[in-house]
Parts: C-alpha cells; structure tokens; sequence
C-alpha cells in the first residue's frame, strides 16, 4: 500500500521546498505545513489497520534488515507517528494566524524539521539513525524555543541547547558503546543479542542512553530546560514540545528499555523516578503566576506519571502508560494553545490576568476548561480513562510498593488539581480589568482548539476508539521477541 | 373509650386547679417567708378572670396565635403524664414525646412575643432561650438515667415499674436531685426569674401583654408548674393515686419553694454555668451509674 | 606502558569527555561551555572512531586494488563519525548564535548571572 | 430502557436547555422547568419496579457499566428529581438579573443529572464517574456568583477530590481483586474477604463520602459554599448534593459489605459502627452550637446541614433496624427542611438585594407572610417540632440510641436539638420578627414562582410529619432489601412493639385543645390592633427605627461556649495548606537557574543510575 517512509520523506520534502514556494507567493508558504501535515496524517490513519494486521519493515538501500537503515512501522510507531502528524496538523492550523513575526518561512521550515525528526524517531529501526532524528528535532527544537529573538527566548534556548547536547553525546556515547560490543546498529539485532555481552557494561550503557533520552523526556532532575524552553517559546511551539517532543524521549527510553536492553530489573527505579518527576512537577506548577510556565511544570508532572505507569512493566500498565501520553498530548497542546492566544491577546502572561476572560473568549476558555478537567482526571474526559487505566495498572500488580506509590500519585493528583481549578475560576468567576477591547480568538485558532477539545470528549466518552491500538503498541513493546521476529523474520 | 374521653377532659381541668393552687400557694408561702400577710390562694384565679374581661392590645395574627399554641400545647401535655394512674395518652406519645411537646409552650411565646416588636420582650426570649439550653443538660441527663435503668422510653412503664417496687429515687438519687436543682430554672421562679424579670426588662416576654393574653399566658403557667412537678414525681417518686400523687406533688412544690425563695436573682451567664456545673455533673454522675449498672 | 598504548584513543575520548564535562560544570563564561560542548562532542567522535579501528589494519578505501577487503578496519563508525560531526558543527554554530542574541539581551556572557528564568 | 431515559432525559435536558437560551430566555426558563418536571416524572413512575441494565462497555478494562433501580436508588432518586425541580421552578425569578443565566440552568440540570446517574448505577465505575461529574458541575456552581464564592468553590473542590481519589483507590482496589465492579456481585465476594480487607475499604469509602456528607473533620469546606452559592442552588446542595453521601454510606454499609459482616469489624466498643456513630455525634453537637454564633443567615443554616447529617450518619450507625430507617427518613426530612430554608433565604435575598446579615433584617412578617410561614415550617421542621417530619426521624433515632444502650449518644443529640432551636429561633425571629427597619418599609411579597416551592415544602413538612407511614413504606422496602429485619409502621406511626408514638392522636388532641383554647380567647375582651412603634417602654422615649434588640441574640451563651468552637479543623486543613506551600516553594529552588547546576544534575542521575544498578543490584 502506502509506504512508510512518505511519513518521513514527505515534511523533510516539503519543508525545504518552502523558501522556493516562498518565491512564488509570501502568503503560501504558511500552508506548506498544513498541507504536509495533513497528507501526513492520512496516510498514517490510512496505516493503522493495515499494520494491526502485520507491521512494515521498511529497509532503504535494497539489502536486507539487519545490514541497512530500515523503518520499523509497528504499532507503538504508527500510534505515535499519527499522534504527531495530528498535533503537528493542527498546531499548523493554529500557526497560520498566530506566527506573524518575520522570518516566518525559516518557522515554517523548521516547524516541518521538528516534524520529521519526531517522526523518524518513532519510526526508525536502526539506533543510529534514531540519534540523527533526535537531533534533527532537539536543534530545530532550540531554535524554535529562541524564535522570537527576545530576552527570554534566547536565554532557554541556550539552556536547552547545552543541556540538550549534552544528553546527545550521551546517546551517541551509549550508540557507540552498543556499537562496540555487538558490531551492528540495528535495533532488532542488538536486541536479539543482548544476552551475549557483560551485563555490567551493557548496563552503563544503558545508563547513558537513558540519561540522554531522559533530557528529552523530562525525566527528574533532567528536566530544568522544560519549564524554561516550554513558557518562552511561541506557544504554538510550546504545544508541540509538550505535546510531543517530550513523548519521543518517552519513546526512546521505553525503546531502550524494553526492547533493546530487556532492563526489566530497574523498571522499578524508573517507576520511582517517574514519581519523583510527577511530584515535584506538581509542587513545582503548584507555585507558579505565569502560565506558561505552570502548564509547562504540570507537563514535567504528566511526564512523571506516564513513566512511571511505563516502569509498571506490565501490559496494561503500559497501555496505560500509552494512553496517558495520547490523553496528555491532546490536553496538554489544547491547554498551550489557548492560553498562547489569550496571552495574545491580554498581553501577560500572569494567570491574574486571565481574570475574566471567560466572558470575553467564551470559547477558548471553555476548551481550556476542558484541557484542564482532562488532564485533572475528570470523567467523561479522555484522561480520566487514561488515569483510572494507571491506577488499576498499578493495582493490578499487587505489590505494596505500587500501592504505595499509586497513593502517592493520586496525592499528587490533588496537587494539579489545586492549581487547574483555580485558574479555571480565574477565566469563568473573577472579575478582570481592561478586558472590553478582548475578543474572541479567530477561526484559524479555534478550529484547532475545539477539534482537540473534541477529541477529549469523544476519547473519553469512548475509548475503544484508541484502545485497540494501544494495547498493540503495548504488546509491541512487552513482547520484543516479536519485534525482533518482524525485522529479522523467523524467531 | 368513654373513660378515655372523659378523662382527657377531666385531666386538664384537674391540672388547672392543682396549677392555680399551687400558683397561690407559692405566693402566699413567699409573702410568709417575706414576713408579709400575702394575698389568698385564689388570687391569681381571681386574677385571671378579671384579666380576661380587660380590653388589651394586639400586634398581629402571629401575636395571637403564638399565645394559643403555647397554652394548647400545654395543655396536651398533660394528657401524657401519668397522673395518678390517669394517663389518656399514654400510648400515644412517650418520654420522647413529651420532652419535644415541651417545646410548644416556650416556643409558642416566643413567636407571638417576636411580633411584638418590643426589646424587652426580644431580651427575655433570648434570655428563656439560654435558660433553656443551661437547665437542659441536667434534664436531659436525669431523663436518659431514668430511660436507660428502666430500658423503655414509656413514662408508664417507669412508673409500673417503680411501683412494683422501690422508687426510683433510690436507685437514681443523683439526677432526681440534679432534677430538683433546675426545676426552679424550669418553672423560672427565684433564683431563675431571669426571664421575666420585672424589675430590668419589664417582665419580659410578657410586657405585651395584657387583658386576655395575660390571662392566657398565667394558664399556661398554671399548667407549665403541675407539669414539671408531674414529671418529677413520676420519674424519681413513683406516681402513685390520685391523692398521693397530689401530695408528692405538694411535697416537691414546697421543698423547691423553701429552698429557693431566699436566694437573690442570678445572672443569665451565671445561671447557665450554674446549670452546667453541679446538676450537670450530678446528673452525669448518675447516668453513668445507671449505664454501667 | 602496553596498557596505555592498546587503550590510548580511549583514554583520550574519555579524558575529552571529562574535559568537557569538567568545563560546562565549573566554567561561568557562556563561550567556554560551548567549547566544553564541542569538547564532549570531540571526545564521543574519537570513541566512535575508534570503537571501529582494528590495530594494523588500514582505511577502507578501495582506491587501489592492492588492499585486501580483510584487512581494513571497520568502515561504519566513520560514516558515523562523519554525520556526528556535521551535527555537531549544526550545534555549535547554532550555540554560538544564540550566545550572542543571549550577550545582547544581557550584556553578559556569565551563566551565573543570566538568571532570568529560574523556579 | 427507563432508567436510561431518565438519564438521557436528563443529561439531554441540560444541553438543549442551554442551546435554547441561546435563542430566548423566556424559552429557557420554560424548558428548563419542563426538563426537571419531565425528570420528576419519569423517576415517579419507575416507583415499585427492580430493573436493570447494562448501557455501555469498556472492553479494555473488562467492565460494563450498568444501571439498576431498587428501593433505594428510587428514595434517593425522587428527593434529587424533586428538589432539583422546586429549585428550577424558585430559581426562575431568582435568577434572572445575574449574568450567565444560560450556564446556570445546565449546570443546575447537569448535577442533577450527576445525581441521578449516581444513585441509579449499578456498579461502582459508572457511580464514580457520576460522581465526579457531580463534584466538579457543583464546582462551578459554587463558584458561580464570583467574589468570596471563588475561595468557596476552591475549597470545596479540593477537598471533594481528595475525597474521590480514597474512594477511587478503593473501588480500583476492589476490582483489582475481585474483576467485577458490580454492586449486587461484590455483595457476595466480599462476604469471604478479611477484616482487614473490609476495614480498608471502609476507610476509604468513610473519606470519600464523608468530605460530601461533611462529617465532622471532613465539613470544613461545607459552610463557605453553602453560604457563597446562590441561595436554589444551596437548597439543592444541602438538601440533595450533600446527601449523596448518605446514600454512598448506605450502599458501602449495607448494601455491599452489610449487617453481619459490619458486626465483625472491631472488637467490644472499638468497632466500626460504634465509632462511626462517635462520629456522627460530634458531627451533631458541635457544628449545631457553632451555628447558634453566625451572624449570616446562610451560613447559620449551613452549619444545620453539617449538624443534621450527622442525625443521620448516627441513625444508620446504630444498626438497627429502627436506626437505619431513621437515619433515612432523616435524610428526606432534612431534604425539604434544608431546602425550604434556604429558599427562604433566598426569597429574602431577592427582596432586600441580597442581605444575610442577621443583624440587619427585622419584622419582615409584615411585608412577607408567606415566607415567614415556610420558614416556621421550615425551623419547626428543622427542630422536629411534634407533627412536623423531622420529629418522626428523630424519635426513631432517639428511640433505638436509649434502647440500645447508648445513652450518651442519644445525649448528644438530644442537646443537638436544643442547639438547633436556639440558633433557628434566633434566625426566624431576626429575619421576620422584631421590629421592620425604615428601609424594608417597601419590600414586597416574592412572585408566585419562588412562592410555590415554599408552599409546597412546606406542606410535605406537615403531611410526612403526620402521615409518615408515606416515605416509611418505601424505607422498609430498602431495609428489606439490605437484608436487615423490615421495620413495621402504621400510617401514623409506629406500632405498639415498637414504641409509643400515635401522631393522629396528638393532632387531634393538639387540635381540640387549640380550639378550646381559642373560644376562650375570642370569647373573652377584644383587643386593639396597634403600630410597632407603639409598645411599652416603660416610660422611655421610642427612637424610630433604632428599637430592635437582636444583634448578638445569645450574647451570654456565646461568650461561654464561643472558646471552645473554634473550628480547629479548619485551621488545621489551613496550616496544612500554608506548610504545604513553603514546602513547594522551597522544592521549587531546584531549579536554580544556573546552567552549571544544571549539568550537574545531569551528571549526579548518571552516576546515581550506575550506583543503583552497582550498589542494590536492582
């Protein structure tokens, strides 16, 4: 049918074909994203049962997998891919009215980048090529944070960027490391050799790959360059990065962990550490005036709890884990892009100074409310399912740590729900001032805020939409030697 | 059912009389104790009669109607108290009954009281309010030792029991007498006419009043006395025939007034940390026994 | 002295690595972080490199028919290396971009007092 | 398929009444009492029936979700369906000069509907979405009005999440052991779990539903959204919404876990019912006494809803037969009392532009006699004044505390009572009597709409109190249903075994005995109708309009008691917040932004991950 790697090579194509549709007309080039993004996102649905029945192995250069880079498209892959072609679809919808400052195709150019790079993260079969992608999105990522060139910008930028360059020596310390021991760079390979190596040394490697990976994916105390790179980028870039970019470290740590490294034995350490995150997200997000960087804070919760629902290690814990990145991504891209376009349009970024504005953006407003309810964990919303899906995940394994820890979580839960209750109040019961020349958000804007909003109802109300395909992509992960019977053939 | 009928009309008219009397006989008793001569026993009979042809003034519908509703709820308390025997109602209301029916006399003053629109008659309500919520610790104490000894709430019952053998004053003498103790607070003679005071508040919650409601309101009174001496009486002292009854009941009335005609007027405070201490503990004491035993 | 001698590229790779590390942890001056970067970089390029080198063997290039396809060293971690470094140029010239937005919004280049986002 | 009407009724309602507020408010407002009638309906004819369905199924969790109606969830029902119908229909002429009308009435109807999907499902899953979407709808029906409401509503919600997340803890571990969430299967798994087990759940349940009944340690957040809500929507609060959880203890205790295994909870005195009924005594005494110190009509009244639940929880704490009836027939009286009160405040709201203060109000009898009628109702009510309905639920819980041998328990609520008839003497005669300040001279009689809910309230006050064989059938259906032994009732009553209490006989007598009384009053001299001015002052000049004595009422009382009911709990919860807040704020330091610190971070996870690995072994 469709092959895969169009979801790769069709932005990559696009993006740097703006500047010439640039010649042509200034006023195209905004909608390059849309339409990439959109070709994008069906070819990847048009995927989906296809590759519920048998996953595709894309090999580039003719030979034969473990020899060559190749595409594993499994369901963890086209789950995420579609997750990020329809964020990244709508955030370029949402980007057509909101990025007005110049240069606007170098945005649009390295929007697309992001793009390929977080899909060829998830889609890659070869570890290699997985740490190109990851650098293709982390220095588009840092330049998009400092797009607007201002004070803020530019200083979480450079955190980020050193911080950031700092977790890709480590996973190209750790590729190498794997490089040495096994000889080859396909992931299906190395995973089928595993056992051979000294486990001492296979598992400084893999501290190393986690450690890089977990820079991306926020893991605690990885994470000081999120709260700053998600509040001073554009928002619309800020839905993307919480949105999505975190989840590819997610990915990569849970790729590495489960299918390469089989590290069952620390999985109650990155349960832990999952914790940490979450809690110290929530204390962190608790605290905050600016917005921003509150929804930036809770988005290092969120992190928390879907590593830790990861670290749960069993099927519907990882399911769940899954779920809780879908129901989160939806969420939390929502939330950004409302609250960027009041920001906008108030002019500050202080919750205080949303006061009000329930009035004057009903609209908006009511999608964020429901971005926030979902994200509380509030039926009928998506994340109520994906959060009742944790913590029977962690009932499930009925041992007294994870009771422990469960409890601990829902704690934590009271945290977020102190802060997103009140800022829900701010929108809907306070008075604000100078609100009369607001108005509500224009069409580019909404309609990518009331179809995420949507998508929150309909997955909450019915999950059966998704679950099928979560709970392949879960197995995916459990059963590596599946995965590696896909690339390798036989097992 | 005949009996019955009549002696749901003959109870109350009994009650009125041994409430007039003894209404009479405290004034005449304290005017004694005063070294006065005192005015006859049939005074405040005499009284009422004349109150009832004076004209009067009247602030509302609700100023009318509170006054009816305290006196009939009087009234059909009595038909639950056992007396000597005579009990009409019994069956139809117990202890419990009988302690929330108390509230329809106050209760009905104080609306019709309320309408009057007067602050004398607002302070003394506030005041019988208070009273109330101080003299209601010890009663209730002194009830639920009784109810908790003899395992029922029928008022009946109590007394059969009791009468089949020894009192219950001997069983339970510590609420029956932390009962002794308030029942001046309850019938808010000296030291507790704090309610009425005439002397600061202009007699309080009845400053209003005057011609019939006066004369309603001294009824009620009459009744209110034979109630709580009543109850007394068949809580600690066992009932007993009409003519014992009557004479236990003297008994009480006159012990109480003895005691408490020599003592100034307390203050509301002092007269709620009154009620709450020794009573109180009394009575507590005396449930616990009566729980533990 | 042989255990130097057999492990010396990694020592090396390793010593940078440190080196870089060392820098980024103890250096205030934004200039001098983004040379320990490219420090870290450097070192990981000579551990890939020489992950791939077999003692004796010679480069895999095929220019003349007289090498042996045996007896050449591992082509792949050069391939790696190469598109390493070009990530890492993309990196640092991005770095040093940013660092002179960074020095004109704040005048300085100490980390310590670029602060502005903190909590 | 009728239950799932109801709900779909319901929900349904919510939305179109909403769009069609869009359109017209006059449509709105039709439509939204046609809705709630509608509801009231539909639950009125589903009386009697035991039906039940699945309407929806999540495969991935392998569990449906199911509906199912009893006697229970019928009791429950028709006092939500009623209650949320009278505060639509007083809600009409209440509402009307606030802004955002149209989110008004679908929140009102959406917790509605919240309510009913609770008390109709059949399973523990779709109770606790229902559940939640209750919490949160009244989140934001609290919060309404704005200004103080806004750290109402805060409060109410956090509290209340805390609360869902024990119970969500125990209903995940349920399934998590036992695979079924279904209330009828786990009745009987749970017959063979430990004690222990058993205990836990409880526990959870007790947190869960206590922060929504607001028993005592748990009511904090109770007297600021009672007083901060707009007054039809505080009727629905304490006279339904609060009441939830009752109906949550009645289904974990009795329901679910039940009688025999509730006795083996404990040992002597230190058992679960026992302790539970403690609970329901302090939860009586002291928020009863701390309402006789508020000055603000609402909160006063708020404070009785704390007070009153927890008549009930001891009711259903006793165990007995005659206890747990009683416990649920005080639910419903209190459900037309509280909400009667609270419509009345909300008439005098509406009349005097939103006065509560106490201090302020006076002689409104004049001006409002209708009102002033629903509310003695109402406070008769509320006291349980013989022949009203309160008096029939308390006597029954009075009755089986003394013959169960609880002496100090019945105490507890004795004095409850009188705390009660203190403060609400003090609120009707503040409001309604006294002397009529200048600037309520005007003030008018509230419109029809707002007037028949009070009415009608008023009546069923009357009726159940005489009559209280009505709502008695219907809990000696639900007892049956728990497998405790039926209570039997008479019509009037209670029958002779169980003790004695004949309430036709007393209205007869207190009938009679009121129209003797009254011949001899309108036979005797004729009185003269005078002015309010007009009064005995013993001589003193009459200053117009600064003649009223009501402004702290209970002086003395309150500076006896006043010490010892600070709300200690209150201040706990607030310190716990402040403490909490430093400590994130110093959490939060890690994040110095310091670039340098930064990479060490990431150096220190580095090296930790290895000596984790290194050190433990993991």
């Amino acid at each position: 049918m469709v092959n895969p790697s169009l979801l790769i090579g069709l932005p990559l194509a696009f993006a740097f074909s703006i500047p010439l549709f640039g010649l042509i007309s200034k006023k195209i080039e905004k909608y390059i994203p849309i339409i990439a993004l959109f070709i994008n996102m069906v070819i990847s649905f048009m995927l989906i049962p296809q590759i519920l029945k048998k996953p595709i192995v894309v090999s580039i250069g003719g030979w034969s997998p473990p020899f060559c880079i190749n595409l594993v498209v499994g369901p963890l892959g086209i789950l995420l891919a579609t997750l990020i072609s329809g964020i990244g679809f709508l955030v370029s919808i949402y980007a057509v009215s909101y990025i007005k400052e110049e240069p606007t195709e170098k945005y649009h150019i390295l929007f697309l980048l992001l793009m390929v790079g977080a899909i060829g993260i998830v889609l890659t079969g070869d570890i290699f090529n997985l740490f190109v992608f990851f650098e293709i999105l982390c220095i588009s990522s840092y330049a998009l944070v400092a797009y607007y060139k201002d004070k803020e910008g530019t200083e979480a930028a450079m955190k980020y960027l050193i911080q950031g360059s700092v977790g890709s020596s480590f996973i190209l310390i750790g590729v190498a490391l794997l490089y040495g021991f096994f000889g080859t760079l396909n992931m299906a390979d190395i995973a089928s050799r595993i056992t051979s190596a000294n486990p001492t040394y296979l598992f400084i490697t893999l501290a190393f790959l986690i450690t890089g990976f977990g820079i991306e994916a926020a893991i605690f105390p990885l994470n000081a360059w999120l709260p700053d790179a998600h509040s001073s980028a554009p928002s619309s870039i800020s839905a993307i990065l919480s949105g999505i970019a975190i989840k590819t470290g997610v990915y990569g740590v849970a790729r590495m962990v489960y299918t390469i490294f089989n590290a069952n034995s620390i999985l109650l350490f990155i349960a832990f550490l999952g914790l940490l995150t979450l809690l110290i997200g929530e204390m962190c997000a608790f605290r905050q005036d600016d917005i921003k960087r509150l929804l930036a804070y809770s988005s290092i919760g969120q992190i928390g709890l879907i590593i830790f629902a990861l670290g749960i290690a069993t099927s519907l814990g990882v399911f769940a884990s899954l779920f809780q990145i879908v129901s989160h991504a939806l969420a939390k891209a929502l939330l950004f892009l409302a609250a960027g376009y009041m920001i906008y349009r108030v002019g500050s970024k202080s919750i205080a100074s949303l006061n009000g504005l329930g009035k004057k953006m009903p609209l908006t407003s009511f999608a964020f409310t429901i971005g926030s309810f979902s994200l509380i964990g509030l039926p009928p919303f998506a994340g109520f399912v994906s959060k009742l899906s944790i913590v029977y995940a962690a009932m499930q394994v009925k041992k007294p740590v994870f009771l422990a820890f469960i409890a601990i979580a829902l704690i934590a839960t009271i945290i977020e729900a102190g802060y997103f209750f009140k800022i829900v109040q701010n929108l809907y019961f306070k008075e604000g001032k100078n609100l009369d020349k607001i108005t509500e958000s224009s069409g580019y804007i909404l309609i990518p805020i009331a179809i995420l909003a949507i998508l929150i109802i309909v997955i909450g109300v019915h999950p059966q939409f998704i679950t099928g395909l979560l709970k392949a992509s879960a197995r995916e992960l459990l059963e590596r030697a599946g995965y590696i019977g896909w690339v390798l053939g036989g097992t | 059912m005949i009996i019955k009928v009549i002696s749901i009309i003959v109870l109350p008219l009994i009650a009125l009389i041994i409430g007039f009397f003894f209404l009479g006989l405290s004034r005449k008793v304290i005017a004694r104790i005063h070294r006065r001569y005192g005015p006859p026993i049939s005074q405040p009979l005499i009284d009422v009669i004349k109150l009832i042809n004076q004209e009067s003034i009247s602030h509302g519908k609700l100023f009318d109607m509170g006054v009816i509703l305290s006196l009939a709820g009087s009234v059909i308390l009595v038909l639950f108290i056992p007396f000597g025997g005579i009990a009409p109602l019994a069956t139809s209301g117990d202890l419990l009954v009988i302690i929330y029916l108390m509230l329809l006399a106050p209760l009905g003053v104080a609306l019709s009281g309320g309408e009057a629109a007067n602050p004398n008659v607002s302070i003394g309500i506030s005041r019988k309010m208070m009273l109330a919520l101080g003299y209601e610790v010890p009663f209730l104490f002194s009830l639920l030792a009784v109810m908790t000894w003899y395992k029922t709430t029928s008022l009946v019952e109590v007394v059969k029991a009791q009468q089949s053998f020894l009192w219950a004053i001997f069983y339970l003498p510590l609420p029956a007498v932390a009962y002794f103790m308030i029942l001046p607070a309850m019938l808010g003679i000296r030291p507790f006419d704090i309610v009425s005071a005439p002397q600061e508040i202009a007699s309080g919650t009845a400053v209003e009043y005057g011609g019939r409601y006066l004369a309603l309101t001294t009824i009620q009174h009459a009744f209110h006395i034979f109630i709580d001496i009543a109850l007394f009486v068949n809580l600690f002292l066992g009932g007993g025939n009409l003519l014992t009854f009557f004479v236990k009941m003297l008994v009480v009335f006159l012990l109480g007034l003895f005691i408490n005609a020599v003592f100034p007027r307390l203050r509301i405070d002092q007269a709620i940390k009154y009620c709450w201490k020794w009573p109180a503990i009394l009575a507590l004491v005396g449930l616990i026994i009566a729980r533990i035993i | 002295m042989s255990l130097i001698y057999n492990w010396m590229y990694y020592i090396a790779s390793g010593g940078l690595i440190l080196i870089g590390m060392y820098i980024i942890l103890v250096k205030t001056n934004l200039i001098k972080i983004i040379i320990g970067l490219n420090f870290i970089d450097t070192g990981v390029n000579i551990l890939l490199v020489c992950i791939g080198y077999v003692k004796g063997r010679t480069a895999p290039i095929f220019s003349t028919s007289r090498i042996n396809p045996t007896n050449v060293v591992d082509p792949v971690p050069q391939a790696l290396v190469l598109t390493a470094i070009v990530i890492g140029v993309a990196v640092l010239a991005l770095a040093l971009s940013i660092a002179i937005k960074v020095y004109e919004h704040n005048k300085t280049l100490n980390v310590t007092k670029i602060r502005g986002l903190k909590w | 398929m009728q239950l799932i009407t109801i709900l779909v009724v319901s929900f349904l309602g919510a939305g179109i009444v909403y769009l069609t507020g869009k359109f017209s408010g006059r449509v709105r407002d039709i439509s939204a009492v046609l809705v709630s009638l509608a509801v009231v309906i539909l639950v009125g004819l589903a009386y009697n029936q035991k039906i039940y369905t699945n309407f929806y199924s999540l495969p991935f969790l392998n569990l449906s979700l199911s509906l199912r109606l009893n006697y229970l969830s019928w009791f429950f029902a028709i006092i939500v369906a009623g209650i949320g119908f009278l505060s639509i229909l007083f809600s009409l002429e209440y509402i009307k000069d606030y802004q955002g009308v149209g989110f008004y009435y679908f929140m009102m109807l959406f917790v509605n509907a919240g309510m009913l999907g609770i008390v109709l499902s059949a399973d523990f899953l779709s109770f606790y979405i229902f559940w939640e979407m209750m919490s949160w709808g009244t989140y934001l029906l609290i919060s309404y009005k704005g200004g103080k409401a806004v750290a109402a509503g805060l409060k109410y919600i956090i509290m209340s999440v805390a609360g869902s997340l024990a119970m969500l803890f125990a209903i995940v571990s349920l399934y998590a052991s036992y695979g079924t969430l279904k209330f009828s299967s786990l009745a009987s798994l749970l017959q063979i779990a430990s004690p222990g087990y058993i205990l836990f759940l409880l526990l959870m349940f007790v947190v869960g539903f206590g922060v929504k009944n607001a028993i005592w340690t748990l009511h904090t957040w109770l007297p600021d959204a009672h007083a901060e809500a707009v007054s039809p929507f505080s009727a629905v609060l304490t006279g339904v919404l609060v009441r939830m959880g009752m109906y949550g203890f009645l289904l974990i205790m009795y329901s679910i876990v039940g009688l025999s295994l509730l006795h083996k909870l404990g040992y002597g005195l230190l058992n679960f019912n026992y302790i539970l009924c403690w609970i329901g005594a302090i939860t009586i005494v002291i928020p009863t006494f701390t309402a006789l110190l508020q000055n603000d009509s609402k909160r006063l009244l708020a404070w009785h809803g704390i007070g009153q639940g927890g008549y009930m929880v001891l009711g259903i704490g006793v165990a007995t037969s005659l206890g747990i009836a009683g416990g649920i027939l005080h639910t419903l009286n209190y459900a037309v009392c509280g909400a009667l009160l609270f419509f009345v405040v909300g008439a005098i709201e509406h009349r005097t532009g939103g006065v509560r203060d106490l201090n302020e109000l006076g002689g409104l009898i004049k001006r409002m006699p209708v009102t002033f009628i629903a509310g003695l109702a109402g406070i008769s009510g509320l006291i349980g004044v013989p022949l009203t309905n309160s008096f029939v639920s308390k006597w029954m819980i009075y009755k089986t505390l003394i013959m169960e041998n609880y002496p100090f328990l019945a105490f507890a609520a004795f004095i409850g009572t009188w705390g009660t008839i203190l403060s609400v003497y003090k609120f009707l005669h503040n409001i309604f009597l006294g002397q009529l300040p200048e600037k309520y001279k005007d003030v008018k009689e509230v419109p029809l709409t707002m007037q028949i809910p009070m009415i009608l309230l008023s009546l069923a006050i009357i009726l159940f109190g005489i009559l209280p064989g009505i709502p008695l059938k219907v809990i000696s259906g639900i007892e049956k249903s728990f497998g405790v032994e039926p209570l039997s009732t008479t019509m009037f009553g209670m029958p002779k075994e169980i003790g004695e209490l004949n309430l036709i006989n007393i209205l007869a007598v207190l009938l009679v005995a009121g129209i003797v009384v009254y011949l001899i009053f309108s036979l005797s001299a004729k009185s003269r109708r005078v002015n309010q001015d007009d009064n005995y002052a013993a001589g003193l000049f009459v200053p117009r309009g600064k003649y009223q004595y009501s402004a702290r009422f209970y002086d003395q009382a309150y500076r006896i008691i006043g010490p010892y009911l600070h709300d200690v709990v209150d201040d706990f919860y607030y310190w716990l917040v402040g403490k909490s807040k430093s400590s994130f704020q110093i959490v939060r330091q890690i994040y110095t932004g310091n670039i340098n610190t930064y990479a060490l971070y990431i150096l220190l996870f580095l090296t930790l991950l290895i000596f984790v690995k290194l050190g433990w072994g993991l």
